[in-house]
């Protein structure tokens, strides 16, 4: 059912491919099993699904960030821009414009807010004054960063190492990022400002997204093509608007079964995740 | 092992901080063993196995080869090491093989009547300090002057000090110590800043290993004059002094045994061992080095016990208790020196049921630049002080071990 | 297949929080007791109870000791020699001090010394973390060797300086010095360290070593749970140190008979140290496999020239022995980090998911 | 009244009454500091760049010094042989990171520290293989290390200087400020502390572990060279020179892990220290006390400065 | 005394916006914690400046802000990590300025954290269990022996440990090391190990960060039924205004470390000022 998947116009276009892999953690614990996805260029995907369904393993798979945690991929193939991602380095893979934003943060604690900015601009080699002007972008993205510069990034908030962590990424000059759960811990108000500049990035310079993002509604309303993963498979695909329009979507990861939206206080708990496996 | 060869094992310290005097100790020790299969066929036509085990200096290692290699038929164990010398002591009388610590050990092991299975041939530690005094005194006296001490800060070190403390009373010299920690061994910075502020007018030093060249460039470095600066026996080989070269000129050190090649028995190692290129030494220079020659005496006197016992027991293939009699029995004077190809090697060794140091007299060599040269006679001991001191440390030493057997001397 | 727990079911929260809950492992524990209190006993040489179960035992059981300041509170020490080596000093004075005490009791009774002095080295942990910590640990490992040579009264002012284990009987037969036969100190010593592995898998399992692991995994969040670190630092240092100090005493008075300062030197820190971390930080059953690993498998290599009648020098054994170790103990951390309890887990994991490969999340 | 004397007053009466020695005694504490320095130095590069705690700097030290006499020995020119020993020490450090650190990425401390404890046995193992384990001179002179001494005429006594001592100085600076000036001035710096952080982060944003870490490795090898040269030249090259080492893990502490001006002034503090300490208050402990003074030193200063006098911050955040 | 009387004016001036509430508030009547003009500085940063506010017996007060707004700190300082500079501190009408985190913890405040903080080496099991520490007393010398009394209480203990097990449905995960769980449920794990503590006022730092819409209604539905069920009062920390909308008896804005609203969440989703500062446009 995953491989019906892009539509056979942009087949070509596709930046990122991934394969049917399979991922084992510490030789034993099977995570992934199977899972197959695309991104176009230029286009904005999310991957949904509950905690532990595998998104964040799918997108350490794609960076080659496993081995680090003790997994590997055992089956399967991942290819960016036609090159097998299993023979590059994570840094090489930077270099061809491919990076990620881990989940939950992961800022240079010793390091000040300005640092760990720069120290996303490692493989660049476009001077100076260009790694300024994207410094420059990056404090007005995110102003609050400016405040801090100084700061030991250890020592910031939650929602400022997320920041820090996001403006980090970008000052790579990716083609392609991966975004693990870009808005967890921040304010609604800058959630949709992350989007924003998602979408800004999108349009304006071309680049790639790949997101895990368990807030639904908004990626869907973001992304071009959504992927949703239980248990380590895909198990529901479509462009955003057809999976927001698909029932199961909007009563499980939306919650507007009816028309207004289901009041956290009232609702029952009953097994409904059970629905998708079957 | 087989009926017609015994088996003597050699704990040996190639590996680790002190292997620079282990290694050759450990090469003269076989080499002569070898030499005596070689050209004798063994002693009395029995031929002797060595069996190398490596301790490292390692008190523990040392314990694990001596059970590994006691039921080989082990006849006496030399571990060159005051520590592992310590752990087997106790061992010996249970598993009845003599403990020959040639000049090192506990000293107190040279009263025979408490201490009937270890060996201190051919002098205690204590008989080596008063003869090193002894030869201060003779050199412009003593009394009135102050004697620097500085030693590795380990038992080997701690030693000497109750009779150095005794002496300065009876000699009438005062003393100040000068402890190097092991960790300290190439780092001595602080004890001869110390040293230039006491001004001692002779020092003596108990060193081992890499101890030894360090202190000998940093007296140089404070000017200390180096023919008044006296190392024990186990602080002036030639491995010491190469690092040291020409800066360590005049350097005195005691030894009691003969340096270079000129004897029949190290003529005769080259002979039929070295030069057959069955010998691990490195090269037949370092035969005839002060360490080397200490080694191969350690095996001189361990094979003149085994004929001894061999002659006295009438059997071939001796045990350890045999052993530990024929060491008892020994007697190594100038004649059988001369026999065995040794003339004027080192003083006569001549033990006894309560005599197990020997009576060594030790001889006074000067480094001069780039080799040892023999600079006194035969220095011997104060026995008549250093005695009752041993008597009474071996009393102490049995006194909390209800269970301890010791022999009665007539 | 082979390893399942399938079937076992517990029907109360006693059965389930027994030390073993699985059958498989009781059975595997009755017969390595079986084999440690009658196999070896019966059937080994003096040489292999003497020269390889002791000292394994001994250190095994100082292993224990480190692994439960280091594996399970978090504090790294590189002292662990130096608190051996309090535990052997008291034990010597104790019993020469007090001639007609019960042996087993004065070497008890030395772990509680070592346990003051471990707590008052580990005073500063509750300021100073990390590797930081570890090498102020240092301190205490210098400054007791220190004092072992330099207060003469720990050695009753032997002309050696060296500490030489008196004799002791118990009920006749010899428990220590030389005529204590390999048999009887090895039984004494297999025991105390059952007993006391037994009490050290009690204490982890309960609320005293929940704390410590409370302090290892998270010390900002184990404090605003409730936990006084400075409690919970010192009790791990305490009890720690008491195992050390126990294991030096057993060191002295049941393996070597005597011992100078160089018997608890900083190498003896650093081989405990390699012991846990090969065996596995936060697991008793690493202690041993560890301490085996480390100690047994030297002793094998060293041997292993001439069981193949080859004439290698001991001294190039040595060497190669110790590259051997380095490289084993560096292979073993890249297959895995977390020692060999890990892979003996890993391992269970496989036969009880066999004969698939895998176990699904 | 006796022991109060005999700590504040009677010790700096006797400083005051023989200046030269004092002068002499700061004097060599300085040289030991620097040399404490040097071992410290290459603890640093490399907890700096990868927070791996590299317990086989001392073996370094002792290998890559008995490298260079060894070859020395075996006819080939002083100057060869230390660019050879300089070889050796790169091919070292590259085999390192292949064999070992690649594989250890992201691991807890102790298990870093655990693997360069084996690194430090393969060292020590391969080493006496090689060169065995005798002590060997250093070739000072063929090196073209100054050797004499020079006499300073004070206060009615002498200082002496040693020659190879002003030139450890010399060379220890230079290096430190060389040292100061790649990890400050160029990007690699920042890089090497982010890895110290985060090596997984590190990797995400594309910084390469490999090539950093070889390359830090490889300079610590040649401090380790550097260092070997040095103490050789006091004593001789042995393999007891590891058990100095140790040392410079107090002067880490003090100075902080990842401070590299931390190392420099914490080396001095604790030579200098020491000696004072040893040769004006020793006698009251009964001598020795330098087996410890530097732990304990370390520890106080540790108790109202856990990081360390220049380390960084440790930060508590939940 | 002034203070309060200002904040409680505050509450009811927003509340007059918003009758309907208004009596929901009203329900409850014991204050269990009071901060007055607390302000926290961390060199140049002012992290919380001059804050005042309380937190009644039994409700769910909701602490909303933009990133770096000091709500994280303000928990901090409640119990006890952080000191703050000026202001006091009343819990169960207690006053006091500095305390520690453990004796806090003793006398009931519980909390989770932001970036999850479990003991990552443990087992499900075992960081619940490690919330029954403050309430274990068996000393050493029975658990060295741990039969009688320490088997025992340790027993007692984790049948209350298996209840929260239960009530939070992380049953399948007991054994299992909580390092490795994936996010969501490290949460709900830290929820479980809070609630272990049987805590009258329960901290909860941003419990639903990261969590998809159905675990989310999951969460929601402990913290409902831990409050009404178990009468904990809680204070949230919270970024989804659904959630905290639904949840929260009253809410209180911070930005830039000041106080900029305070009331039910009807009045302070409609004040200008929130907006402005927080929730960008109005939903
Ligand atoms: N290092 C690891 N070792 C073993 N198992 C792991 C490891 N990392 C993750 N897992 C397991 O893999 C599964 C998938 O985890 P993953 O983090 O990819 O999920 P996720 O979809 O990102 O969830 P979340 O929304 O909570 O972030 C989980 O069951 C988790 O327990
Ligand atoms: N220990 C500290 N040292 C220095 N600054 C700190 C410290 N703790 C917090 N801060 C600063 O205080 C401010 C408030 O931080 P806090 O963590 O309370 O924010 P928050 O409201 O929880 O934000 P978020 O929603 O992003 O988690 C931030 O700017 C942060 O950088
Ligand atoms: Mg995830
Ligand atoms: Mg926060």
């Amino acid at each position: 059912m995953a491989d019906k998947t892009p539509d056979s116009q942009i087949q070509n276009d596709i930046i990122l491919s991934v394969n049917n892999i399979e991922v084992i953690y510490d030789h034993v614990i099977l995570v992934l099993k199977g899972v197959s996805l695309h991104v176009p260029k230029g286009g904005i995907v999310a991957i949904l699904g509950a905690n532990g369904a595998g998104k964040t393993t799918t997108l350490k798979a794609i960076s080659n960030l496993l081995h680090a945690e003790r997994g590997e991929v055992t089956k399967g193939s991942i290819e960016f821009r036609g090159e097998e991602v299993q023979s590059l380095s994570p840094n090489e893979l930077v270099r061809r414009g491919c990076i990620q934003v881990m989940e939950g943060r992961h800022c240079f604690g010793h390091l000040s807010i300005e640092e760990n900015l720069l120290t996303g601009a490692f493989t660049r080699k476009d001077g100076n004054a260009a790694i300024k002007k994207d410094l420059e972008m990056v404090y007005q993205y995110f102003p609050r960063l400016r405040e801090r510069k100084g700061s030991q990034a250890g020592y910031t908030s939650g929602g400022e190492q997320q920041m820090c962590a996001i403006g980090r990424a970008l000052m790579s000059k990716p083609s392609m990022i991966l975004l693990d759960e870009p808005s967890m811990g921040l304010a609604p108000q800058l959630v949709e400002e992350i989007f924003d500049i998602v979408k800004q990035l999108n349009v304006d310079t071309g680049v790639s997204f790949l997101l895990a993002e368990q807030n639904t509604n908004i990626a869907l309303k973001y992304a071009t093509y959504g992927y949703i993963l239980e248990s380590g498979r895909v198990v529901l695909d479509g462009t955003g608007d057809e999976l927001r329009e698909n029932a199961d979507v909007k009563e499980f990861y939306l919650g507007t079964g009816g028309e207004e939206r289901r009041s956290f206080r009232t609702v029952k708990h009953y097994k409904r995740r059970k629905r998708w496996l079957a | 092992q087989a009926e017609d060869s015994m088996y003597m094992p050699s704990m040996t310290y190639r590996t680790g901080p002190f292997a620079g005097g282990g290694t050759p100790f450990a090469d003269g020790y076989a080499d002569y063993f070898n030499m005596l299969n070689e050209r004798d066929g063994g002693i009395n036509g029995v031929k002797i196995v060595v069996d190398e085990c490596e301790t490292a200096y390692n008190t523990q290692k040392g314990v694990e080869c001596y059970e590994s290699t006691k039921g080989n038929g082990a006849l006496a164990y030399s571990p060159l090491s005051t520590g592992i010398t310590l752990a087997l002591i106790p061992k010996a009388p249970v598993d009845q093989i003599p403990v020959f610590s040639m000049g090192y050990g506990l000293s107190a092991a040279a009263a025979g009547e408490q201490f009937p299975w270890a060996f201190v041939y051919p002098a205690s530690y204590w008989s080596q300090l008063s003869s090193i005094l002894k030869y201060i005194d003779s050199n412009g006296g003593i009394e009135g002057k102050k004697i620097g001490f500085i030693y590795l800060d380990v038992g080997y070190g701690k030693e000497p000090i109750p009779l150095l403390d005794q002496l300065s009373e009876s000699m009438g010299f005062s003393v100040a110590k000068f402890p190097v920690g092991v960790k300290e061994m190439q780092n001595q910075g602080s004890q001869w800043l110390n040293v230039r502020k006491e001004r001692p007018d002779w020092m003596i030093m108990w060193g081992w290993g890499a101890m030894n060249p360090t202190a000998i460039k940093e007296a140089a470095k404070i000017r200390f004059p180096l023919d008044r600066f006296i190392g024990n026996w186990w602080a002036g080989s030639h491995s010491d002094l190469k690092a040291v070269g020409e800066s360590g000129k005049g350097y005195l050190a005691a030894n009691f045994s003969g340096i270079g090649q000129d004897f029949g028995a190290v003529q005769d190692i080259l002979k039929y061992v070295v030069n057959e290129g069955k010998s691990k030494v490195g090269s037949p220079d370092d035969v005839g080095n002060v360490l080397y020659n200490r080694g191969m005496f350690n095996a001189v006197v361990l094979a003149e016990a085994i004929k001894v016992a061999q002659d006295t027991t009438g059997k071939t293939i001796i045990d350890g208790a045999d052993m530990r009699d024929g060491l008892e029995a020994i007697n190594l004077d100038q004649a059988r020196l001369t026999e065995l190809g040794l003339e004027g090697f080192t003083g006569d060794v001549q033990g006894s049921c309560s005599d197990h140091e020997g009576n060594g007299s030790i001889f006074i060599q000067q480094w001069s630049g780039s080799d040892w040269e023999k600079i006194s006679d035969l220095i011997p001991p104060m026995t008549d002080v250093v005695r009752p001191m041993l008597e009474e440390a071996a009393e102490s030493y049995v006194s909390d071990k209800p269970d301890w057997k010791g022999q009665a001397c007539s | 297949m082979l390893y399942r727990e399938a079937g076992q079911f517990k029907t109360s929260y006693a059965a389930d929080q027994a030390m073993l809950p699985i059958l498989q492992d009781r059975i595997g524990i009755l017969v390595i007791l079986l084999v440690a209190f009658v196999g070896i006993p019966v059937f080994a040489t003096d040489f292999f109870m003497g020269s390889i179960m002791i000292p394994f035992l001994v250190f095994a059981l100082a292993a224990v000791g480190l692994n439960i300041l280091t594996g399970y509170a978090g504090q790294l020490s590189l002292g662990t020699g130096a608190f051996m080596g309090v535990g052997a000093y008291s034990c010597y004075k104790i019993t020469t001090l007090f001639p007609d005490t019960n042996i087993i009791i004065a070497i008890l009774l030395s772990g509680v010394f070592s346990a003051i002095i471990g707590v008052i080295f580990g005073l500063p942990s509750l300021r100073i973390k990390g590797l930081y910590l570890a090498i102020t640990t240092l301190a205490a490992q210098f400054f007791l060797e220190w004092c072992f040579i330099r207060i003469g009264w720990l050695y009753n002012y032997n002309d050696s300086g060296a500490i030489e284990v008196p004799q002791r009987k118990i009920f006749d037969i010899a428990v220590t010095g030389a005529s204590a036969t390999p048999m009887v100190r090895y039984l004494v010593i297999v025991s105390i360290v059952a007993v006391l592995s037994l009490v050290a898998a009690n204490v982890l399992r309960g609320r005293i070593g929940r704390s410590w692991m409370m302090i290892r995994d998270m010390d900002i969040a184990a404090e605003l749970m409730g936990i006084r670190p400075l409690y919970a630092k010192l009790s791990a240092f305490a009890f720690s140190s008491y195992y050390c100090g126990v294991a030096g005493a057993l060191m002295v008075f049941m393996w070597l008979g005597s011992a100078e300062v160089e018997a608890f030197d900083i190498n003896h820190s650093f081989l405990v140290l390699f012991m846990v971390i090969i065996g596995g930080m936060g697991s008793i059953l690493g202690c041993f496999l560890g301490a085996a690993f480390i100690w047994v498998l030297p002793i094998v290599m060293r041997g292993l020239p001439s069981l193949m009648g080859l004439d290698i020098l001991a001294a190039t054994t040595e060497h190669i022995t110790n590259i051997v170790i380095g490289v084993l103990i560096i292979f073993f951390l890249i297959v895995e980090p977390h020692g060999l309890a890990r892979l003996w887990q890993i391992g269970k994991e496989k036969l009880r998911s066999w004969p698939f490969p895998y176990a699904s999340s | 009244m006796e022991l109060l004397n005999s700590i504040f007053v009677a010790p700096f009466v006797d400083m005051a009454a023989y200046p030269d020695f004092l002068i002499q005694v700061i004097w060599e504490g300085f040289v030991a500091g620097v040399l404490y320095s040097l071992i410290a130095l290459g603890f640093v590069l490399i907890y700096k760049a990868s927070g791996v705690f590299n317990f086989a700097q001392g073996i370094m030290v002792v290998f890559s010094a008995l490298a260079l006499v060894s070859l020395h020995e075996a006819g080939v020119p002083a100057w060869l042989a230390v660019v050879l020993a300089i070889g050796i020490m790169g091919v070292l450090a590259v085999s390192i990171e292949r064999l070992v650190l690649r594989k250890l990425v992201n691991q807890h401390d102790a298990i870093l520290l655990m693997a360069t404890i084996g690194l430090t046995l393969i060292l020590k193992g391969v080493g006496e293989l090689i060169f065995g384990g005798e002590p060997k001179p250093m070739i000072t002179e063929q090196l073209g290390l100054p050797t004499g001494s020079t006499d300073w005429e004070v206060f009615d006594g002498i200082v002496i200087f040693q020659h190879i001592d002003i030139a450890a100085a010399v060379i220890a600076v230079l290096m430190v400020m060389a040292l100061g000036v790649f990890f400050s001035k160029t990007r690699i710096g920042r890089a090497l502390r982010a890895v110290a952080d985060d090596h997984q982060a590190a990797l995400s944003v594309g910084i390469s572990l490999h090539q950093i870490w070889a390359i830090v490795w490889f300079a610590s090898g040649i401090v380790a060279l550097v260092t070997g040269i040095m103490w050789g030249a006091r004593s001789e090259v042995s393999f007891a020179l590891e058990i100095i080492a140790l040392k410079a893990l107090a002067v880490l502490i003090l100075g902080g892990f990842t401070s590299i001006p931390g190392a420099i002034v914490g080396g001095l503090l604790i030579g200098i220290g020491e000696k004072l300490f040893e040769v004006y208050w020793g006698a009251l402990f009964g001598s020795g006390v330098e087996a410890w003074f530097a732990y304990v030193l370390a520890l106080i200063f540790l108790l109202f400065r856990p990081q360390g006098l220049f380390g960084e911050r440790i930060i508590e955040r939940v | 005394m002034t203070d309060i009387s200002q904040t409680a004016d505050a509450v009811e001036s927003l509340d007059t916006q918003s009758d309907v509430d208004a009596p929901e508030t009203l329900r409850y009547t014991e204050e269990l914690l009071r901060v007055d003009n607390v302000s926290l500085s961390f060199g140049g940063v002012n992290a919380i400046t001059d804050i005042s506010f309380n937190i009644m017996k039994g409700e769910v007060r909701a602490i909303i802000g933009p990133n770096g707004a000091g709500k994280t700190s303000m928990l901090n300082v409640i119990n006890g990590f952080y000191h703050p500079q000026k202001g006091v501190i009343s819990f169960r009408g207690k006053p006091r300025r500095r305390m520690k985190p453990y004796k806090a913890a003793a006398s009931g405040i519980a909390r989770t954290f932001q970036n999850v903080a479990l003991f990552k080496g443990m087992s499900t099991l075992d960081n619940i269990m490690s919330g029954r520490s403050l309430k274990m007393h068996r000393g050493f010398l029975w658990q060295v022996i741990n039969i009688g009394p320490a088997r025992n209480e340790e027993i007692e203990h984790r049948k209350r440990v298996e209840e929260i097990i239960d009530f939070l449905e992380i049953a399948h995960i007991r054994k299992q090391p909580v390092g490795k769980l994936p996010y969501g449920l490290q949460k709900r794990v830290e929820l479980g190990r809070a609630m272990a503590m049987e805590p009258e006022l329960l901290l909860l730092d941003e419990p639903m960060a990261g969590m998809n819409l159905e675990e989310k209604e999951d969460m929601s539905r402990f913290i409902i039924d831990l409050n009404t069920e178990f009468g904990t009062t809680i204070a949230l920390i919270e970024h989804d205004m659904g959630v905290v909308m639904d949840l929260a008896d009253r809410v209180v804005v911070l930005d830039y470390g000041k106080k900029i609203a305070d009331g039910t969440p009807k009045a302070v989703q409609s004040s200008q000022e929130v907006i402005d500062a927080y929730l960008g446009v109005a939903r």
